[in-house]
């Protein structure tokens, strides 16, 4: 269908009083060639929308350019069904960016200028843009894969199956349940529920059948996932049930392989190993499950019971982070000593910090309520007893001095590890596994950027958002439960649940072409000219979603549902072949270079600011909204993300002769706040090297600079660009401005 | 050998409201609320984790529960609602049964020796029998040299026909009853005792 | 008005240490037109020393039995207590029957040797509860009786403990009660603020502990002084008796000088409504409140 | 917000998901949902989304600005033509069961109607002012505003007693676009909803109740809250942290479990109140480089990866760390100085110590307990949290429990697809 455009120009809230309109809607008409613009006094209001809605009928406007107020506003005002609709933001950067324009005459003729510039850039963006074609294959699967049939596992299988969504489980033992199962009793999730202060039953057992018998869960059991090729939606999973392989088509993955305990072998200075009457937690777990709470050593009833909390946890030498769950499994451990051995039982528990969050502090109550005795305090010195049992030394923090007990056992609290892989993949050898390493994976991940899951810290695949905790850098992707960050069965079974509304969530976008989060719903994605590449690889190396392979050749092998259509890839392409059909290396060089800029001698620089929409760009747009004066000499255009910073625009923005180029994103470095991770990272490395190219145009590099800004920088943002003008026209006269 | 719980399950049972020291959580409240702060050796919650950890001897011979004034600050506040003023009381009853309590402490004497017998002796309180009492405790040389310590208030208070200067008083009139009463309710509570 | 059983306590007898409150809480009820009838034969409640001698159970028993007189004489009256440590004692012996297992039920075993039961539930008033309700006399009619009204004079409210700790005066703010600094303001005379409002004096530790007790009395008194007192006013007999009596012995441990009256709120009513020195039994003061006499 | 609730694409009504409350849970459900494709009614009782969140300078552990997240969640709701947001909106009564609700909705009057373009000139010409509850009476705010300024929707709303004023038709004539209608009237209406999430988040314990601690009667008592306002750059005093004499301040106190863990107020932890102190010990940092601090706790409750940020902030050597529970505070009249009053467990040492600000680090009291959910069958805890028993009715985030962030954003997308399982077991 041919592309129609109509331009609409606000005249309402102060535009027109600020800006010569008439001579904005000469620019697009006659300079721009966009013969349909029309103005309406308020262009938000019914009659306003009106009026660009018979436009659709009548002259069959099918693309919109839309120039009164902020994108941020009125969305779904002006929705008409496409995304073919451009917002040129008059209001807040021209009109309420600039409160000395009516009063001042130069300042009214800078923000007519920056009207017009706006106006252009407008333009020049409906004219490139085409509609997205969103991506479509006829295998697309809504499948979901769930890798580890442990509580998590189960609960995030049963989750989506529940949903109506083909469930495909595969546990690695013979039997569903994982640790879960093979635990006696679980803390209660609500100890402040009535009725459930108590020790709750697993029920492992029903959520086993649950499953096994769910019509839409398909399970395999003693079973791994040997390879997953491919990419959201079209994942070709090879599944390896002792020995036989089979394939299956999957839309999204769960990964909840859960945890393991760490190694009790290290915790010889908690007396592991000094007698066989300490033991883990879990094997603990065990013989209490078997009713019999006894000393490991002669096999007489345990009624002395010591739990040492953080056995593992939150000690540099071993677990920096605290295992989360070992408080309250030791209350309940404890319990069951005095649940065997009612009053003469006698359980305490050595601890560091008592960690009972929420309304699990009423658990914390039960136990004491129940006898059970804390002791603040570090294990100093453990020591088989001759006749049985171990004597056990604490240095007592409340009682200020060492203290001596003999119990029967003493049971280490120790902490969990992720049973996961993960990797960092910005480490090269991670890339360079052999063919058995790779196998050991769980998911054997047939990407470029190697086989494992990206690790946060620590080995968790955890997110590093705390908006967005689900988010991996495997889109499509999501782990849940202990595998994730340590959590006990409560939360795993929520996280689970979280998981798998994200993974339904995958398919769903998939299935009508659309991107995950942070650009939900965007129906572009990359495409390429082959013929263009000289496989410098780029691309498949920066990709923070290692959403690009690589053929035997070295060239790019896209894969758009893998993508969150950042455009890193487009901005790290040397020879711009990488696009979207409405954003482009061609759109944007256009748009700087539709810049009017002045000669030399009107003294009036141009500074191009390439600013990130997520954050950078709201920022200047509540600037605006504060009534702060913008400097007029800016000339702001919003990027999806930094990353997708092409460098060949700032040698656009230099031949064009703007006196500065600022690029205004995400901060980066250990605490990010980049939405596509490390967009605003690479952009920093990018602009390191453009002092080469500045040098060879006779250009200081001070010309351009990267500038981190968030949200609430607000207040201090129009005093850094209007430093940045300064310091820049400091430079002295640009060589390559219009004459 | 400390943590042993005998000695804390003892007190469970036995002591006044003693079950409640289970749920202490060495928060430090009551400690900080005391108005004997200076002089006590021990806090609240340090005799708490003292009877958890089965020190019987520490917990009953210090003095500590003898600064109580009754004040009630550290109940009002304890986050965990323990009736601290009355497990330290209950505590001190205990140090007396067992015979553990420093037979030189004051307040135990005054309490002991000489407030309870002076009002289950007649039903009500004789206040210049009790304040003689406590001044001679120690026989007539220290009890005259307090009573001239304290002179000068025992006047003001006869002046102002605040102190009755006769320390005979008649007995309440069902003080037979009242007598049969206590008695029951010392055997009961021993009974409570010996269940333990 | 009803008429409500009353339970005097011990330091109330003629002749004993807080006759001065006993006698002004006569005539303020008499000039309210309030009627007390004493709970006859009652026993002391032990306050709050009685817990080494009589343990747990005997002492709730002392309450219990003054409870069950009243109920035997009274019915459902209220029982109205003046005294801090009595009122808390049938407070506190309630809240225990109720909340303590096997309490109601040793106590009845035990009143049974006296011939008496008792199940509980009997109402509980502070008489200063009864002063501050609406519902009984209120601030308003507390005010439209002033004659005399106590101009000028700053007075310190010291609430204390017992009557504040664990229940409160009609469920006040135990850190910063304000009903007493609001009577003291209904009598026309000016409340200063008083950081040691609900400090401890002591209590019984005055007798076997005096230097201890001394102490804090000292800090009470410094308080009060600091913020331009002229008068303490309390509602506790320990209180009063502690922080007047023993300004002489403070002074001579700590080298201060003190002389400041400790005076009941039933004293003030009675002086600031007319009734005269001797009723608001203001002679009966160890440190005479010689700032109060012109209100005479 | 003119949208009303007209499904897309013709799903049917029965399948729409109703989400209430538009704080970070309730937003994160919402938008979660409609992501997968869902009809979503989102309403909030305030006039603008964002609920305490919104209110926060900065998260731990990441110190970062929570504006970033929620622009990104209103970008995702405005680019979502599934949601509808009602604000000013309050669920009234729910009959039904899961999978065909009846939901009777309250839309409070706004006073200022869709034509608002937030140009500011009715503020501007307003002379009466009203506490501002967002910054938790640290300020005034004009009688008509959008509630702070990163507020979303941007559109203006009055307050209903000054909606009742004279003064109020004045501004009638002052607005440019006719937006000011204060003769505007509740509305309500009724929906049908296969499943509901409940997202109603929590109030800051209300600390004058905490006796001990003098709030409001002491002064230079403080709050965990205000220090975020008055830390947030666009807060009450310009990012500044301040006594009420504008005293500099070198002595720094934070009180944990200001409330929470203690039965005379919330017996349960309020979990977010150690971190949340931890994370305003680098406001205090930032502003006072020479500051002492001292936080007082019971147990520091740095859950899992949280510790690392904790060992971040031990390793601040300004800052003192006393397992104790303070027992009261006092004041000192001449200094205007708080005295925090306490007992040192790790030492038994007994001390009485002055500070130039105290902050009580105060916990969650759940919205819910004094709002229940108007519908019958629903199950509470001891504190008032919904218990998560109910079908078709789903409670998330702080709802059901003291949350942080990251586990309301987590909770609230498995309630997302509880919610959806519901609409699937209607769909049958």
């Amino acid at each position: 269908m041919e592309k129609k455009i109509g331009c609409y120009i606000c005249t309402g809230c102060g535009i027109n009083e600020a800006l010569n309109v008439k001579t904005l809607t000469a620019t697009v008409a006659k300079e721009q060639k966009i013969p349909l613009v029309k103005n309406h006094a308020m262009l938000c209001s019914p009659e306003g929308v009106e009026m660009i809605r018979n436009d659709m009928t009548s002259e069959g406007v099918n693309t919109f350019l839309i120039a009164a107020c902020s994108p941020r506003v009125h969305v779904e005002t002006f929705r008409f069904g496409t995304p073919m609709i451009e917002r040129v933001n008059l209001r807040e950067f021209a009109v309420w960016g600039q409160p000395d324009a009516a009063t001042d005459k130069d300042a009214k003729e800078d923000a007519q200028a920056l009207g017009e510039d706006l106006l252009r850039f407008g333009c020049i963006r409906v004219k490139k843009m085409n509609n997205p074609e969103p991506f479509e294959d006829p295998g697309l699967s809504k499948t979901i894969l769930v890798v580890g049939g442990g509580y998590s596992g189960m609960t995030a299988a049963k989750g989506a199956a529940d949903a109506g969504y083909d469930v495909v489980l595969v546990e690695k033992a013979v039997e569903l349940g994982g640790k879960v199962a093979k635990m006696h009793r679980l803390t209660p999730a609500n100890p402040s529920l009535p009725g459930k202060d108590g020790l709750q039953e697993t029920g492992a057992k029903a959520l086993c059948l649950a499953v096994e018998t769910h019509p839409r869960i398909k399970l395999y059991k003693n079973a791994r996932v040997k390879q997953t090729v491919g990419a959201p939606g079209l994942f070709d999973v090879t599944i390896d049930q002792a020995g036989s392989d089979t394939v299956e088509r999957i839309g999204s993955i769960v990964v909840a392989t859960g945890y393991n305990l760490y190694d009790p072998n290290k915790l010889g200075h908690l007396g592991y190993g000094a007698s066989p009457d300490v033991i883990t937690a879990w094997d603990f777990e065990q013989m209490a499950r078997e009713g019999r709470i006894v000393r490991k050593s002669d096999g007489l009833p345990a009624k002395r019971v010591a739990f040492v909390q953080c056995a593992g946890s939150r000690d540099k030498n071993h677990l920096e982070y605290c295992s989360s769950t070992c408080c309250t499994v030791s209350m309940k451990q404890a319990l069951y000593v005095i649940d065997q051995y009612k009053n003469e039982a006698s359980t305490c528990v050595i601890y560091q910090e008592i960690r009972t969050p929420g309304q699990l502090e009423d658990f914390y109550r039960k136990a004491q309520n129940e006898g059970v005795v804390f002791v603040k305090g570090d294990v100093k010195q453990v020591a088989a007893n001759s006749g049985g049992g171990v004597k056990v030394q604490v240095a007592d923090k409340l009682l200020r001095g060492d203290e001596s007990m003999e119990v029967d056992l003493l049971v280490l609290a120790t902490g969990m590890t992720p049973n996961i892989d993960t990797t960092d993949p910005n480490v090269s050898s991670n890339l360079n596994l052999s063919d058995e390493e790779r196998a050991k994976t769980v998911l054997n991940l047939d990407y470029r950027q190697g086989a494992s899951l990206p690790s946060l810290k620590w080995g968790f695949p955890d997110s590093h958002y705390i908006c967005f905790p689900y988010e991996t850098r495997r889109t499509g992707i999501y782990v849940a439960g202990p595998a994730r960050r340590p959590m006990g069965a409560a939360s795993s079974a929520t996280d689970a649940m979280g998981a798998a509304l994200k993974a339904i969530q995958a398919v769903e976008s998939i299935s009508r072409g659309a991107a995950v989060h942070p650009r939900a719903g965007d129906l572009s994605y990359p495409s390429f000219r082959k013929e263009g590449c000289t496989q410098c690889k780029r691309c498949t190396e920066e990709c923070p979603f290692g959403a690009i392979n690589e053929d035997d050749k070295g060239n790019p092998q896209f894969n758009p549902t893998r993508c969150r259509r950042c455009g890193t890839c487009m901005g790290a392409c040397p020879q711009k072949i990488i696009s979207f059909a409405n954003y482009s290396v061609d759109m944007i060089g256009a748009m700087i270079k539709g810049c009017e800029v002045p000669p030399a001698e009107d003294e009036k620089p141009r500074i191009l600011v390439l600013a990130c929409e997520n954050d950078a760009y709201p920022a200047l747009d509540m600037a605006g909204i504060n009534r702060q004066k913008l400097n007029p000499y800016i000339r702001v255009i919003p990027v999806r993300c930094l990353g997708s910073v092409n460098l060949v625009w700032i040698a656009d923005a230099m031949s064009t002769g703007y006196d500065g180029v600022m690029l205004l994103g995400c901060r980066h470095g250990d605490d990010y706040q980049c939405h596509f991770v490390r967009g605003s990272a690479l952009a920093e490395i990018r602009l390191s090297k453009v002092a080469e190219t500045l040098s060879r145009l006779q250009l200081d590099s001070a010309r351009v600079r990267l500038t981190e800004i968030n949200i609430m920088d607000v207040d201090r943002l129009p005093g850094l660009l209007d430093d940045f003008v300064k310091e820049v026209t400091a430079l002295g006269e640009q060589p390559y401005k219009p004459f | 050998m400390a943590y042993d719980l005998s000695f804390a399950k003892e007190v469970y049972k036995t002591s006044e409201v003693g079950y409640w020291i289970k749920m202490c959580m060495q928060c430090g409240v009551c400690a900080g609320s005391c108005p004997l702060g200076p002089h006590w050796e021990h806090s609240p919650r340090q005799l708490f984790q003292l009877v958890r950890a089965g020190k019987m001897e520490e917990v009953l011979k210090s003095d500590s529960m003898w600064m109580c004034t009754s004040c009630y600050n550290c109940i009002v506040r304890c986050p965990r609602g323990l009736p601290i003023t009355h497990i330290v009381h209950g505590l001190a009853r205990l140090a007396v049964e067992k015979g553990m309590a420093d037979p030189k402490q004051p307040t135990r004497r005054f309490a002991v020796e000489v407030f309870w017998d002076n009002i289950t002796s007649t039903g009500r309180v004789g206040e210049a029998g009790l304040t003689m009492k406590l001044y001679f405790i120690d026989g007539i040389g220290p009890g005259i040299q307090r009573g001239l310590e304290m002179k000068n208030q025992a006047l003001g208070m006869l002046k102002t026909k605040r102190l009755n200067p006769i320390p005979f008083r008649s007995k309440i009139k069902g003080f037979a009853g009242f007598k049969a009463m206590l008695d029951k309710a010392f055997e009961l509570e021993a009974k409570k005792e010996s269940n333990a | 008005m009803k008429e409500f059983a009353f339970y005097p306590g011990c330091s109330s007898e003629k002749n004993a240490s807080a006759s001065n409150m006993e006698n002004s809480v006569h005539h303020m009820c008499e000039m309210l037109g309030v009627k007390l009838k004493e709970i006859d034969d009652w026993n002391c409640c032990s306050a709050s020393i009685g817990y080494a001698g009589g343990g747990h159970l005997p002492r709730l028993a002392l309450t219990a039995r003054n409870f069950a007189l009243s109920k035997q004489q009274m019915g459902d009256s209220p029982v109205v207590a003046s005294c801090a440590a009595c009122w808390l004692a049938l407070r506190e012996t309630n809240e225990r029957m109720h909340e303590e297992p096997g309490v109601k039920e040793n106590l009845n075993t035990a009143l049974k040797e006296a011939g008496l039961s008792y199940d509980g539930k009997l109402e509980v008033k502070h008489l200063v509860e009864l002063l501050v309700d609406d519902a009984y006399v209120g601030f308003d009619a507390l005010k439209a009786k002033v004659t005399k009204p106590l101009t000028g004079v700053k007075m310190a409210g010291y609430v204390g403990c017992q009557t504040n700790r664990p229940f409160g005066i009609a469920g006040d703010n135990y850190e910063n009660p304000e009903y007493l600094d609001r009577m003291i303001e209904a009598c026309g005379a000016t409340a200063v603020p008083f950081p040691k409002k609900v400090a401890c004096c002591g209590g019984a530790l005055a007798f076997s502990e005096n230097e201890k007790s001394c102490d804090l009395i000292k800090d009470i008194l410094q308080s009060a002084v600091d913020n331009g007192a002229e008068v303490i006013v309390t509602p506790c007999p320990v209180c009063q008796l502690n922080v007047e009596v023993y300004q002489e012995k403070v002074n001579k441990l700590f080298g201060t000088n003190f002389a400041i009256p400790v005076v009941y709120y039933s004293q003030l009513f009675v002086l600031a409504w007319g009734g005269g020195w001797k009723k608001a039994a203001l002679d009966q003061q160890v440190v005479p409140a010689d700032v109060l006499k012109k209100f005479a | 917000m003119a949208r009303r609730c007209v499904m897309a694409d013709g799903q049917a009504a029965s399948q729409t998901i109703l989400v209430v409350g538009g704080g970070m849970s309730g937003l994160t459900a919402a938008v979660e949902a409609a992501e997968v494709g869902r009809d979503v009614i989102l309403v909030e009782k305030r006039p603008y989304l964002g609920g305490r969140v919104a209110q926060l300078n900065k998260y731990f552990p990441k110190l970062c600005t929570p504006a970033c997240g929620l622009e990104i969640n209103y970008q995702r709701v405005r680019n979502n033509p599934r949601i509808t947001v009602l604000t000013l909106t309050e669920v009234q009564e729910i009959q039904g069961s899961e999978g065909d609700y009846t939901v009777r909705l309250r839309e409070n009057p706004r006073f200022v109607n869709e034509k608002c373009t937030a140009c500011g000139e009715c503020a501007k010409a307003c002379d009466a002012e009203v506490d501002d509850e967002f910054n938790f009476g640290l300020s005034k705010v004009k009688a008509v505003g959008n509630g702070h300024n990163m507020a979303y929707p941007n559109r203006y709303a009055m307050s209903p007693e000054f909606a009742k004023t004279p003064e109020a038709e004045k501004l009638v004539a002052v607005c440019p676009v006719g937006a000011i209608e204060p003769k505007m009237e509740a509305k309500e209406s009724t929906l049908h909803i296969s499943s509901i999430i409940w997202a109603t988040g929590w109030t800051p314990y209300d600390a004058s109740k905490i006796r001990p601690y003098g709030y409001g009667r002491i002064p230079n008592v403080t709050t965990n809250m205000r220090i975020e306002r008055m830390a947030n750059k666009f807060g009450p005093s310009g990012g500044k942290i301040v006594r009420d004499d504008g005293k500099e301040i070198k002595n720094v106190a934070f009180i944990q479990c200001a409330g929470s863990r203690d039965h005379n107020y919330l017996p349960f932890c309020s979990r977010i109140c150690c971190l949340a102190s931890m994370k305003q010990t680098t406001y205090v940092r930032e502003q006072f480089p020479d500051a002492k601090i001292t936080i007082y706790y019971i147990d520091l409750r740095a859950m899992d990866r949280y510790e690392a940020f904790q060992k971040k902030i031990e390793a601040d050597q300004g800052i003192r760390w006393i397992k104790s529970k303070p027992a009261r505070i006092d004041a000192d009249l001449e200094s205007r100085s708080p005295i925090v009053i306490g007992e040192d467990t790790l030492t038994g040492v007994r001390y009485a110590d002055k500070y130039d600000l105290v902050v009580l680090a105060t916990g969650m009291e759940p919205n819910i307990a004094a709002s229940p959910v108007p519908a019958s069958g629903m199950t509470y805890d001891a504190y008032g949290f919904l218990a998560n028993a109910t079908t078709g009715i789903v409670g998330t985030g702080c709802a059901t429990g003291p949350q942080d962030v990251s586990g309301s954003v987590q909770a609230s997308t498995a309630a997302a697809l509880k919610a959806i399982q519901s609409a699937a077991k209607a769909r049958g």
